[in-house]
């Protein structure tokens, strides 16, 4: 492993500062959004709908690359499998909406999702009792993705598994789970998934309010998982899972079970997933199987590549500048846009190892 | 059995049928400084690897104290007071010389004590006191991947002793050394041992007889001869060994 | 010319009236009337008897049979089109249709008009066709053409039609004796066949029990024996598509996310190479053999643009090749998108490779995947062969052993490393080639078999040719074994789990050797 | 320019993306003169680009054709194409960019089920206006939609009816074999009511699921053989979707199922689809639109001309969604000439009872439950790719997007 990860960018204390900087303006510059949304639509720093919709978007993204970030460039847990904790917190919380839609369905069952009322169904299944409260979705939001992971790890870790092998298995995972999530017989809507949801909260979700407010739940809980993966990764613990990446069977002469570090930063970044997925779900109006497709998960990695990895910034970076290229893109060059992600994928690892992030610190050295 | 002894007992090792240990029993008392030589392929590395968890013996007994080394994990063996040092100096390149040391300091080692970690004062004193000792005081804020190779092999014996260990094994340590280098880690050694065991697997004759202990003769998995280093020298069958074939 | 058709015409005119006694003539003009009229006319006259309606139905069968707007029947035959009863000269008309009814009516008629055919083939069909369209009527000319045939293929053909048309004889004798023969049958149709009987007959419910009885127990043999094949089958496939990344991953450790764009780009060979012969009659049957090799360069050139240009830079750092493969993948991917088009094209199969191949116990098999698991296994000996005996797959075992003593020793590290890339590309453009028979030529084919591919060389060890294909043929079994009872997709979802829980217990697959990957 | 993306200044300041001025994010201006814009909402690439790309060349062809008539209302109509790219999500923010950024006046798109459900709150939010071309499993009805496909009715029952004529073999035993998801799973359960309500047993009929992109039938292959070997004549209808019919005919073909014996039904597979196989062995496999490229009559004969000279591929065909395009944009192009403007709410009003005069030869109307009646034809596979017509309805059917089969729409909340 030890030749394969970047090093921990150290940057001088003016650069660190500059990164901060930036990462706050960033930050207070989407807090702002929604404000200079209700400006007039000709003021010059007038922000459309649109830009207020995709960054609450991207924010979610933003989650899941600091999720992949804790795992890959700190820890050097390359999972190909994030979509999937991602897209069960999206799950867990579009569970809760199709029970609060309640009565108000097509075919106004008071209990039923729509879905399963033609799909013939009487019964609601017992994996769907207690979603109708919030607190149970939310925690099922983390719960499930962190003990996916808790799993999945406890086996993989626990033999050794890593590198490629580890990312071949994370890759099957989801896979497995988008062929399961899209059958009907499961109960979870099919390749249909959920929509049409109504209310969150007792917000009616189709408002300017309602998108405000889950707005600023997503910058606020980005803003804390910033904080929280700071926290991680400037303490000790940090320092270890740098270890743990760097030189593995080191640590562990070391006294260090490594399982453990690894395991806990692991379902710690799934559950991170997890919430930006249930964040995700309210925001875009959709969940369905598509979400585990192991194409979505790679390319969340690439956005930590892209931005750098085993810097937050970077995957933070990573996720709005990827995401804003592909906005761009496909309706700018709706037929040639693959051509240009794939080709910036191949030159970000062929010649900025450490993304864009990386392109600063080689203006530090020089 | 005495805290902090080790003992080998009848340990063989197999891979694929290739017999790596060969019945090999070794006693190390505390405190004790042993050299352990042989050729290529005598099984030292085994050895090492047996008692340190990295590998499962086939037959035999592994005990340190009371405890059955056979039955514990990497990290508990360590955690045990048992230390390494590899053959390849191995420290965290992406962190500096005061880190690494941070690091093997002996502290609680789960994941919600290292997120919870405040470094004590006392802490701080022993880390700098052990940077004056292996001679990087002045380079604790450098990263390790700068530093050279003997300075690696000192940073990497520091981490060792921040762990406080009761057994210390070290493999090839002054292998690339310059003769002074050598000079000031046999130094080290002999400092470090008395308060503790240490086993120093090493193919320089001049190193071993510099440490003026006693030495262990290992060939194809099984002890050949021990004693003192001119003993071991004359002994018959070590020389047909060495320089037979 | 027209002139001379007009007379002809004229002639015609003329003429019909004076044959119109002819029963088989004034039949034959119900040939071009609706759906209902048509059956009829066919079933008048395969009882009739007439040669002369054999071209006729051919024709209308193979839909070379047209009408005039007044009704004239014409023969088209190899692009000339003629009166089909006169058998003079005409400008064509339009194509008389027909449906599956039509169809059904056809076979049997054919079956009676050809049941003494100069050609075996031709009697096969015959009573093939008597077979599935039964009826009393038949029996004695079934018995007749039996005492004449010597063929004993188509003897058993005949003996089984014979039996099929007892059973709706109005003799119970004659019908038992059916049951009997049809019970020494394996086939599903004969069951079905009984089946009917049995509510036609409730006083022959006993023996049609026992016969179903019999047919069954033959039928499960069979069914085991078939699933079997499906499972070779797909274990073929998934080889085919595994070898390659076998060779780049397990040999090379590079993770070549794009190694499904180029088992698509051997698709795409298939389909170029066929387009570029389509217009050479004596070519167009070899496409296919020479798509292979063909695939196999085309695919390899690519590889060996992909490792010299890329890859290389990126060695030592396997997971950073995974996500620049991607890249390059989903360039491939638009790039054929937009030169070839989002559409399906079309691959013509081969006759040798269509249809199915009856084996001993009534078992059958698809000609194109039997043909399809031959090929992988012969890939596979060509590739162990020329990694085994070769100067190259000795120069390429000596580099991952250990490259820096290799070089020393003169090896161009660099070169086998690119001819390695693109041997391992090459051979997933042959399955290219393969898959081109049973799946979509898309630009998506790819993107279908990679996690596959990626499971089965994980699971029958890095690095080893051998595991992959014993990895390939379990998985394929164990998916159709398990593919009744739970479903496809469960079945699916069963066998990746069991993976992933195979390679927790066993990390280096069933067979371990050392390899770039291996160590890691 | 001011509405500059706030992220643009960190991207900037990366480096590498800063190409992130996102010209295409800037607003238009509301306009009520300048060009119409007209919205196209399919999929270029992923798994969904197989069919979706030649929808795409459809709604251009015929926004190229109007401007050559003089566009509407005297304004030139202008595309704008965006890529949803086969995912789901994607068609959402999409659909809000084509609404708000470019202010398209309506938008032609989506092909499954799944990408209209996730645009239809945006439609519906933003009150925009939505043509969808595919044939559907029903139970909706949005006022943001106009569904030119067929609802059920219009293609499943009838086919099914087909089948079980003296014509189309008098089948007494089914084999529903769809991929999993909604379209299929509701079709076939209608079609188990309305096989029940003929007298056919459960028993008789087997329903089988497959997911997306299945490639490997041999299983369902011989087990359809096994359950057509009960005694009963057997015809399968299948829902399967997109790339796996492919596969699926060839195994049909290899495995010797002729269309005289166990004939089948395809809901999804038109001359696109077949343009991807050797057709030879599967003349007389049946298919149910309501269209077929191969209908006669003076508007699908310049429907097919238009095609040809737009597209300048000889072997490009036209198919059943293309035409429900086709018709959909006329009944547009109509409705905004009456109603003089583009406002949504006009040209939805000005939409119902619309008639164009269809390829699929018949003269098509748009009902107030934005579906439009359609005749059904049903067609066997020739040996060319193309279909030959064995049966149509003598008119144009209406719609039933709310199926009488499903009893739960009894007690449907009357707001549809």
């Amino acid at each position: 492993m030890s030749a394969t990860t970047a090093e921990t960018p150290r940057l001088r204390p003016t650069r660190a500062l500059i990164l901060r900087g930036l990462l706050l303006a960033g930050l207070l510059i989407l807090a702002l959004l929604p404000l200079l949304n209700r400006l007039p639509p000709d003021h010059a720093l007038h922000a459309s709908d649109f830009i207020v919709s995709v960054s609450g978007k991207w924010m979610c993204y933003a989650m899941l690359a600091l999720a992949i970030d804790l795992a890959w460039g700190y820890a050097g847990i390359l999972s190909l499998g994030h979509g999937a904790f991602f897209a069960l917190g999206g799950y867990a919380i579009g569970m809760h909406l199709m029970r609060l839609i309640g009565p108000r369905g097509v075919y106004g069952h008071p209990v039923l999702p729509d879905f399963m009322v033609f799909l013939g169904w009487t019964e609601l299944p017992w994996y769907w009792w207690g979603f109708q409260f919030f607190p149970f979705a939310l925690l099922m939001a983390l719960a499930v993705p962190g003990l996916l992971a808790g799993l999945l790890g406890w086996l993989a870790f626990r033999s050794r598994i890593t590198g490629v092998y580890l990312s071949i298995i994370t890759q099957a995972m989801t896979y497995a789970l988008m062929l399961a999530f899209f059958r009907n017989d499961m109960g979870f809507g099919g390749n249909n998934g959920f929509t049409d949801f109504k209310e969150l909260l007792g917000m009616k979700l189709n408002t300017a309010g309602a998108r405000a407010a889950l707005f600023y739940a997503a910058l606020l809980s980005l803003s804390g998982a910033v904080l929280l993966c700071r926290h991680l990764t400037r303490s000790k613990l940090g320092r270890v899972l740098v270890a743990v990446r760097d030189a593995e069977s080191r640590v562990r002469f070391l006294g260090y079970s490594t399982v453990s570090v690894k395991l806990s930063v692991f379902v710690l970044s799934a559950m991170l997933a997890g919430l930006g997925g249930a964040l995700y779900v309210p925001l875009v109006g959709i969940i369905n199987p598509g979400e585990f497709s192991p194409g979505n998960s790679i390319e969340a990695v690439i956005w930590v590549a892209v931005g750098g990895r085993g810097t937050l910034v970077g995957a933070l970076l990573g996720a709005f500048s990827v995401n804003a290229v592909k906005t761009w893109l496909t309706s700018f060059a709706p037929d040639l846009w693959l051509f240009a992600l794939g080709g910036l994928f191949v030159a970000v690892t062929l010649f900025l190892p450490r993304g864009l992030i990386g392109l600063m610190r080689k203006g530090e050295e020089r | 059995m005495k805290a902090g002894t080790l003992y080998l007992d009848g340990v063989s090792v197999v891979f694929d049928g290739f017999r790596a240990l060969n019945s090999l029993s070794l006693v190390i008392e505390p405190g004790e400084l042993r050299a352990i030589i042989g050729p290529n392929g005598a099984g030292k590395t085994t050895m090492m690897d047996i008692i340190t968890g990295k590998t499962r013996p086939t037959a035999g007994t592994v005990q340190f104290g009371d405890h059955d080394l056979t039955r514990m994990d990497e990290a508990a063996i360590a955690e045990l007071g048992i230390g390494r040092k590899f053959q390849k100096p191995t420290v965290f390149d992406a962190l500096t010389v005061f880190e690494n040391l941070e690091l093997a300091l002996k502290a609680p080692r789960d994941p919600w004590s290292c997120l919870r970690w405040v470094l004590p004062p006392a802490a701080r004193r022993r880390i700098e006191a052990t940077l004056a000792e292996i001679g990087l005081a002045d380079r604790a804020g450098a990263r390790a991947a700068i530093l050279s190779h003997g300075q690696r092999q000192w940073l990497e014996i520091g981490m060792l002793l921040m762990q406080e260990p009761q057994l210390l094994l070290v493999d090839e340590p002054v292998a690339g050394m310059t003769d002074q280098e050598t000079e000031h880690t046999a130094a080290l050694l002999r400092r470090i041992a008395g308060q503790r065991s240490v086993v120093v697997v090493e193919h320089d004759l001049e190193f071993v007889r510099a440490l003026g202990e006693k030495v262990t003769v290992l060939c194809e998995g099984a002890v050949l001869s021990e004693g003192s280093i001119d003993r071991v020298q004359n002994d018959p069958r070590v020389i047909e060994v060495y320089l037979g074939r | 010319m027209r002139v001379l058709c007009l007379v002809m015409a004229l002639f015609l005119l003329l003429a019909a009236p004076l044959r119109a006694q002819d029963r088989f003539e004034t039949l034959a003009a119900g040939l071009s009337g609706g759906f209902g009229a048509q059956v009829e006319t066919v079933e008048r006259l395969g009882a009739l008897g007439d040669a002369r309606a054999l071209p006729l139905l051919q024709a209308l069968g193979e839909g070379r049979l047209q009408k005039r707007a007044d009704g004239t029947l014409l023969l088209e035959q190899d692009g000339t089109v003629v009166e089909a009863v006169a058998g003079t000269p005409a400008a064509p008309g339009e194509t008389v249709r027909i449906n599956n009814r039509v169809r059904a009516a056809l076979r049997g008629a054919l079956g009676r008009l050809q049941l003494v055919a100069p050609q075996e083939g031709a009697r096969l069909q015959a009573a093939d066709g008597l077979f599935r369209s039964r009826s009393a009527d038949n029996i004695p000319l079934l018995e007749q053409a039996l005492a004449r045939e010597a063929a004993p293929l188509v003897r058993a053909r005949m003996e089984l039609a014979l039996a099929a048309s007892r059973l709706v004889a109005a003799d119970e004798a004659a019908r038992r004796q059916g049951i009997e023969i049809l019970s020494g049958s394996g086939s599903a149709e004969a069951r079905s066949l009984l089946l009917e009987a049995r509510a036609a007959n409730p006083a022959l419910a006993a023996p049609i029990d026992a016969a179903i009885a019999a047919i069954d127990a033959r039928l499960q043999i069979r069914q085991a024996a078939e699933t079997v094949f499906q499972g070779l089958s797909l274990g073929s496939i998934l080889l085919l598509a595994a070898l390659g990344l076998a060779i780049t991953f397990g040999v090379m450790g590079i993770i070549n996310m794009a190694h499904g764009e180029m088992v698509m780009l051997g698709a795409y060979t298939t389909v170029m190479v066929q387009e570029g012969f389509r217009g050479v009659p004596w070519l167009a049957p070899w496409s296919l053999p020479v798509s292979v090799p063909a695939a196999f360069l085309v695919t390899a050139a690519v590889g060996v643009a992909l490792e010299r240009g890329l890859i290389r830079h990126l060695y030592g750092r396997p997971l950073e090749t995974l996500l620049m493969t991607f890249g390059v993948g989903m360039i491939l991917q638009q790039a054929v998108r937009l030169l070839f088009g989002a559409q399906n094209r079309e691959v013509v199969s081969p006759a040798w490779m269509q249809g199915t191949l009856a084996l001993p116990g009534d078992i059958t098999v698809t000609q194109n995947r039997l043909w399809i698991i031959l090929f992988a296994l012969v890939v596979l000996g060509l590739a162990v062969a020329a990694i085994r005996f070769t100067r190259f797959g000795l120069e390429m075992r000596a580099v991952v052993q250990n490259r820096r003593i290799a070089a020393t020793m003169g090896i161009r590290t660099g070169r086998v490393d690119a001819m390695t890339f693109a041997f391992g590309s090459g051979i997933a453009g042959m399955a290219g080639v393969a898959l081109s028979q049973v799946d979509n030529v898309s630009p998506n084919l790819g993107t279908g078999y990679i996690i596959d591919s990626f499971m089965v060389v994980v699971f029958g060890g890095v690095g080893s040719l051998a595991g992959t294909m014993i990895g390939a043929f379990t998985l394929g079994i164990v998916n159709k074994l398990l593919e009744p009872w739970a479903g496809a997709v469960l079945a699916k979802i069963a066998v990746l789990v069991g993976i992933m829980l195979f390679i927790q217990r066993r990390p280096k697959g069933l067979f371990a050797l050392k390899g770039r990957a291996a160590e890691q | 320019m001011i509405h500059r993306h706030p992220f643009s200044r960190r991207a900037l300041l990366g480096g590498a993306a800063g190409a992130l001025a996102l010209p295409a994010l800037r607003p238009a201006l509301a306009q009520n003169s300048g060009p119409i814009r007209v919205g196209v909402l399919h999929s270029l690439s992923g798994t969904m680009a197989i069919s979706e790309t030649a929808l795409r060349d459809t709604v251009l062809m015929m926004v190229e054709d109007q401007n050559r008539k003089g566009g509407i209302l005297g304004r030139k109509l202008e595309a704008v194409v965006v890529d949803p790219a086969s995912n789901w999500p994607l068609f959402a923010e999409k659909a809000r960019e084509l609404l708000q950024v470019h202010k398209v006046d309506v938008t032609f798109g989506c092909w499954t089920s799944v990408s209209r459900k996730s645009v239809l709150p945006v439609f519906e939010e933003l009150n925009g206006l939505l043509f969808y071309p595919v044939q559907y499993e029903g139970e909706e009805q949005s006022r943001n939609v106009f569904y030119t496909g067929a609802a059920p009715n219009q293609q499943a029952i009838p086919a099914v009816d087909y089948l079980m004529s003296d014509d189309g073999g008098s089948a007494r035993r089914i084999a529903l074999l769809g991929t999993d998801y909604v379209y299929p799973r509701t079709t076939n359960r209608i079609l188990r009511a309305f096989l029940n309500s003929k007298g056919i047993a459960d028993a008789d009929i087997l329903e089988e699921y497959t997911p997306f992109g299945h490639s490997d039938w041999q299983g369902i292959v011989s087990r359809v053989k096994t359950f057509a070997s009960q005694g009963k004549k057997t015809a399968i209808v299948s829902t399967i979707n997109g790339d796996a019919n492919v596969p699926f005919y060839r195994e049909l073909g290899n495995q010797g199922i002729k269309a005289e014996d166990i004939p089948s039904v395809a809901f999804s597979v038109g001359e696109e689809e077949l343009a991807g196989i050797d057709t030879k062995p599967l003349v007389g496999h049946l298919a149910a639109w309501n269209y077929f490229m191969s209908v006669e009559g003076p508007a699908n004969a310049e429907f097919k001309q238009m095609w040809a000279s737009y597209i300048k591929n000889p072997k490009r065909v036209t198919n059943d969604p293309m035409e429900a395009t086709y018709t959909g944009f006329r009944m547009w192009a109509q409705a905004v000439t009456q109603a003089r403007t583009t406002a949504v709410d006009a040209v939805r009003t000005a939409m119902y009872g619309q008639k164009v005069a269809a390829p699929s030869g018949y003269t098509e109307q748009m009902w107030e439950n934005h579906h439009l009646s359609k005749p059904v034809m049903i067609g066997e596979i020739q040996e060319d790719g193309q279909f030959s017509i064995v049966h149509k309805t003598a008119d144009a059917i209406r719609a039933e997007n709310w199926s009488p089969f499903i009893p739960e729409n009894a007690n449907r909340a009357k707001a549809g």
